[in-house]
């Protein structure tokens, strides 16, 4: 049997009769309930504090928010993409396919490295929006831009492949919604004694690029283009 | 005009009037619930999504009907309106306004003054639970049948209390007539209070309240439908209109209670200290005061809403013994106050 | 007197290794002793809390070290003896000193041939799911355990998931249902 | 190997005769959080016994984690309390960071503590909201989600994720404090404490929520610990246990705070636990806040770790106090870059296991009510 100890109530009188506590929170609810309404009057189209009414009024999204990916060109209208495979790699969800190619004769200022990507394509429905392909990104040419309307009727819509992600990245810059540019975070110096010392082509790729997110400065700077 | 014309008309006028109140309650409960917490509420549907309850009725009629394969058919179908109707039918005897003059016609605005208007109120919400049972045993579900049976325990139990705070009116009044009570109630006592049921029996009131609020299955004595333990108790299987009736059932109930306890403790359609008909035409004097008895309705109605957005549900064996460890001692006593003090006046 | 004296103490012969990572201490005891030490643990050393219990399967270590030793056989080109293969599955019984704040982990190597060992809900109830777990996930059944049914998996899976012979994508097993759609 | 095992389903049609009902609670009810399934027996409407059955939220996180690299499973913890994903997101962090014998850099630090106690709170907020839902009163849930939407929108700002955060890396956080929780804070503290008041004043001395919370499934404190509870449910029980204090992480060690404890380990304490807990992360972050103001803009964030973590051989656990209690990690590594063997520890795992003991001899309402108060979440609990 299960032992249970014994729990003695003691109410105060006002506990006790019940309807002193409930005119109290009568009191309350009815406070909240002039609030809103007042405020449902009020002009404009976010009046009542909690609610967002959706379609037409939106929520700020942060910069650096996780959102739809991109394929970022660079100011001369190049690919940035060099096809390196990396995100593919770090993606969890396995979810991108990437094909490295090169760039056909007479094409190849339309890319920014010598190589570039024949084929892009991330799989919208199994992708997890963790951003790591965004942090593995050499060339911080992957983005997770700010679009989080990902909905469609089709599943095959949902493969985004090369071009769609393109437009995501015209769309975004029509809209002035680019992710800002990645800030360095600084990284703290090794100790002396490194205990996970492993092979030596392994350090190479810990420098201070390893993140791309946006910390308190590049957020100050997207708000003041905006 | 002939009698049964009039009646005719008065019977009409009525049931559009509970229909009319029971959809815009659907909405009132809605947005009055949103704005108490902070939220917008339905507001896509017309004007302030006030035809959201039109177009809820029209989901309701469209969706699909379905009958579980082994639920009792004839009693399943059967349930829903066994509950809407008795929540319709007290409306008969609510006294909604005093009397308006047509073409020399004196018209009561009651569609009929029974003498026993009373037990007739009794009556019918004990009928009421019988929709609730028949449709929780019929559907065949655990949920519905422990939904049904809390229905059953509860009403049962709470028709005492409410029955021995009404017979403390009766004493008052010394009538079963609504009307007459409804008439008594006009003036003042003590020169200051208005002479309502209200003033003269508080305690009789509250516990005419809850009890009324245990009738009408409501937080916190919504045990039956007690939606996070019994997903939605007695109509858990019931979908489409079927379960329309029942959502609309409730709100018709709660429309009746409203009526019932305005014209039992808060004058019905009299306003205090003023005596409209002084100074109002025969057929403005009859719309004032229906109009005086609408908005006290209405503010009962509304109290319904706040109350069930404000509190936390009993538990099944708490309930009981709120009404018959605390209820019922307290309208005895009340009631043989009532009855000393009445006997000592008289 | 610190920890590591204060098991050894405890358990004197029944203490077969004893290594410390990083400041975690992890014992290994026979498994035929192990509810008389963990009673032991409990009772003497103030080890009173029981905070998981971990299966673990070994077949890949080995398998890892066996490659590496004949890599560097064909390397040396001679025998690299990689030793017998250890016994194939572990289970650590994480416990926790509420006074002092101590960590232990009590290991017990299941081989394959033989995969039981004594349940310890006896001595703490904690251990009823985790066991079942562990049985669940590794098959090692649990002698005495009062209900021991599959926990996660559903009651007619043939398989232990985290065995490292199990693929991750499954064998494509299903769920049937037997509804009764009279 | 094939010995069938009591399967439990659901039987119609005629059965033996039987005083008691069975009821079966879940997977798909409205009270079930996720997807958790009571099979109770029932005399009336009190419970004769519970049996919680519980895996319809596996997905095999352990098994994913062997076949993911260090990196790659942070966000996968992200999925298993999703009520606050940053207390598993550091769990796993500090975790991999005692594998590598490395310790995050002291700004890193105050800003975990900042973020993870934001998320206790949110954490709360949700757990005493559907108390409350689940008790029938709806309205403080609406005053309590509001504030973690704005919990939520600093995370978003932080990070770029509300829900599933994934926050920072392994050997730091990659972010400063957004502008956005230097604006927000202190608006956001007083709104917070209001909203609790108004939770406060709704429920805590309503006779009606008295009555369904006071002495409701009790419990003892050495029952608890036999049955290894952790977090705010020991702590209703009235044992004063918090890893925060007992074995010091992050800088917990350098704020001051209480330790709120309850008596009888019913409903109402534990309710009372999470309300005061809440009062005390605030406290937290605030003493956090001024220790993160000492340091300087470019103070380091992140610890330098290579870019494919290959641990060495060995076995750790560590354990952080997340909302809900004792959430461990443990892991073996075998010197490759992927886990070994990864075995979370889910605060809720143990609680939850000893519901029959909770709930038997009250009512099918109370079973509803305990099962709130635990905060089981069945991403953590199964998986």
């Amino acid at each position: 049997m299960v032992r249970r100890p014994v729990v003695k109530k003691e109410y105060s009188l006002g506990e006790r009769v019940y309807l002193v506590e409930i005119a109290k929170g009568l009191g309350l609810t009815w406070k909240h309930f002039v609030f809103n309404v007042k405020a449902s009057f009020r002009k404009g189209p976010h009046t009542v504090p909690t609610c967002w009414q959706y379609p037409e009024d939106r929520r700020e999204i942060a910069p650096i928010f996780r959102g739809a990916h991109m394929l970022q060109l660079n100011d001369k209208g190049q690919e940035l993409c060099v096809g390196c495979g990396m995100c593919a790699r770090a993606c969890p969800a396995k979810c991108i396919t990437v094909k490295r190619g090169k760039p056909a004769k007479g094409e190849e200022d339309k890319y920014a490295g010598k190589t570039m990507c024949v084929s892009f394509e991330i799989d919208i429905l199994r992708c997890i929006f963790c951003g790591l392909c965004e942090k593995s990104c050499p060339k911080n040419a992957l983005v997770l831009g700010q679009d989080y309307e990902l909905a469609d009727y089709e599943p095959e819509h949902c493969i985004y492949d090369k071009d769609r992600l393109i437009a995501n990245f015209h769309r975004a810059r029509s809209e002035g919604l680019l992710k800002p540019p990645p800030v360095p975070i600084p990284v703290e110096a090794p100790p002396a004694k490194k205990k996970i010392a492993q092979k030596g082509d392994e350090k190479k790729g810990s420098s201070g690029k390893a993140s791309v997110k946006g910390g308190k400065k590049s957020a100050s700077n997207r708000k003041g283009e905006a | 005009m002939a009698d049964w014309q009039i009646d005719l008309i008065k019977v009409v006028f009525i049931w559009t009037w509970a229909l009319l109140i029971a959809v815009v309650m659907t909405w009132v409960e809605r947005r009055a619930s949103a704005m108490m917490q902070d939220r917008v509420g339905p507001n896509r549907a017309g004007p302030f999504g006030l035809l959201q309850p039109l177009a809820d009725g029209i989901k309701l009629f469209t969706k699909e009907d379905i009958i579980p394969k082994r639920a009792r058919k004839i009693l399943f179908i059967l349930g829903p309106p066994l509950f809407a109707i008795p929540a319709f039918s007290t409306y008969a005897v609510v006294p909604f306004g005093d009397k308006i003059v047509i073409g020399g016609k004196e018209i009561i605005l009651q569609v009929s003054d029974v003498n026993i208007g009373f037990l007739y109120i009794l009556a019918l919400s004990a009928i009421a639970v019988y929709g609730m049972v028949i449709g929780g045993w019929a559907s065949n579900s655990k949920y519905s049948i422990l939904g049904g049976l809390r229905a059953t325990a509860q009403l049962i139990s709470y028709e005492i209390p409410m029955g021995l705070a009404l017979l403390t009116i009766v004493l008052l009044y010394g009538t079963f007539s609504l009307r007459e009570i409804v008439l008594q109630q006009q003036g003042t006592f003590l020169g200051v209070l208005p002479n309502w049921g209200f003033f003269k029996q508080p305690l009789g009131f509250i516990i005419f309240l809850v009890a009324a609020y245990a009738e009408a299955n409501r937080v916190p004595f919504d045990l039956p439908e007690c939606e996070s333990e019994l997903v939605t108790g007695y109509h858990t299987e019931y979908g489409s209109m079927r379960l329309g009736l029942y959502l609309f059932g409730e709100y018709v109930n709660l429309g009746t209670l409203a009526a019932v306890t305005v014209s039992l403790f808060f004058g019905g359609w009299g306003l205090p200290y003023i005596d409209m008909s002084k100074f109002l035409g025969p057929i403005s004097y009859g719309i004032a005061s229906f109009l005086v008895f609408f908005v006290k309705q209405a503010f009962f109605l509304f109290l319904f809403v706040w109350v069930r957005w404000t509190v936390p549900r009993f538990r099944y064996d708490q309930l009981m013994g709120l009404g018959w460890k605390a209820l019922i001692p307290l309208g005895l006593i009340n009631l043989f106050i009532t009855a000393l003090l009445v006997q000592l006046t008289v | 007197m610190n920890l590591k004296e204060r098991v050894k103490d405890i358990l004197g012969d029944d203490l077969l290794v004893m290594a410390e990572f990083r400041g975690d201490l992890c014992i290994e005891v026979p498994s035929k002793r192990l509810t008389q030490v963990l009673a032991r643990l409990k009772e003497e050393g103030g080890f009173d809390f029981l905070s998981d219990i971990i299966g673990i399967d070994n077949i890949d270590l080995y398998v890892k070290k066996a490659k590496k030793g004949k890599k560097e056989a064909d390397e040396k080109e001679d025998v690299v003896d990689i030793g017998p293969p250890p016994p194939r599955f572990e289970v650590i019984y994480l416990l926790l000193s509420l006074s002092t704040n101590e960590r232990l982990q009590v290991k017990v190597s299941v081989p394959e041939d033989n995969l039981e060992l004594p349940s310890i809900t006896s001595i703490w109830r904690a251990a009823n799911w985790p066991e079942r777990e562990v049985y669940d996930m590794f098959g090692i059944r649990f002698k005495g355990h009062p209900n021991l049914r599959r926990l996660l998996m559903w009651d007619e899976f043939q398989d232990h998931p985290l065995r490292k012979d199990y693929p991750l994508e499954g064998k494509g097993e299903e769920r049937h249902l037997d509804y009764d759609v009279a | 190997m094939t010995k069938k095992f009591e399967t439990i389903c659901i039987t119609t049609g005629p059965t033996e005769y039987s005083d008691y009902v069975t009821l079966n609670i879940g997977p798909i009810h409205p009270a079930m959080h996720g997807t958790l399934r009571v099979i109770t027996k029932t005399d009336g409407e009190t419970i004769i016994s519970a049996k919680p059955e519980i895996g319809y939220l596996h997905r095999g996180v352990e098994k994913l984690g062997e076949n993911l690299t260090y990196t790659q499973f942070l966000p996968i913890t992200d999925r298993l309390n999703y009520c606050s994903a940053i207390c598993n997101n550091v769990a796993y962090e500090m975790a991999v960071e005692k594998l590598l014998g490395i310790e995050a850099p002291p700004k890193a630090q105050l800003i975990r503590m900042i973020m993870m106690e934001l998320a206790r709170i949110a954490d709360h907020q949700v757990c005493v909201g559907i108390l409350g839902v689940d008790l029938g009163a709806l309205t403080p849930f609406f005053y309590l989600i509001l504030q973690r939407e704005e919990i939520y929108e600093i995370f978003e700002w932080h990070h770029g994720a509300r829900l599933t955060n994934s926050m920072g890396a392994i050997g730091g956080v990659e972010a400063d404090l957004p502008d956005r929780f230097h604006e927000k804070w202190p608006k956001l503290r007083d709104s917070i404490r209001k909203a609790n008041d108004e939770t406060d004043k709704l429920l805590t001395h309503n006779r009606i929520w008295m009555d369904r919370t006071i002495g409701v499934n009790a419990f003892c404190g050495d029952d608890a610990l036999d049955w290894g509870f952790t977090g705010p449910m020991l702590r209703a029980c009235g044992v004063r246990r918090d890893l925060r204090k007992d074995e010091p992480y992050l800088m917990y060690d350098k704020v001051d705070f209480d330790v709120p404890v309850g008596k009888h380990g019913d409903v109402f304490d534990r309710y009372m636990v999470r309300m005061l807990e809440m009062e005390e992360s605030i406290k937290i972050i605030d003493q956090a806040y001024e220790l993160y103001k000492d340091f300087p803009e470019d103070a380091p964030l992140m610890k330098k770790v290579p870019k494919i973590i290959k641990p060495p051989e060995g076995q750790i656990y560590h354990a952080i106090e997340s909302p809900n209690g004792e959430l461990g990690f443990f892991i073996k590594s075998d010197g490759s870059d992927k886990p070994y063997r990864i075995k979370i520890r889910p605060p809720c795992f143990m609680v939850y296991q000893a519901f029959e003991d909770l709930v038997k001899g009250e009512m099918i309402s109370d079973l509803i009510a305990c099962l709130s108060s635990i905060n089981v979440i069945a991403g953590e609990l199964d998986r």
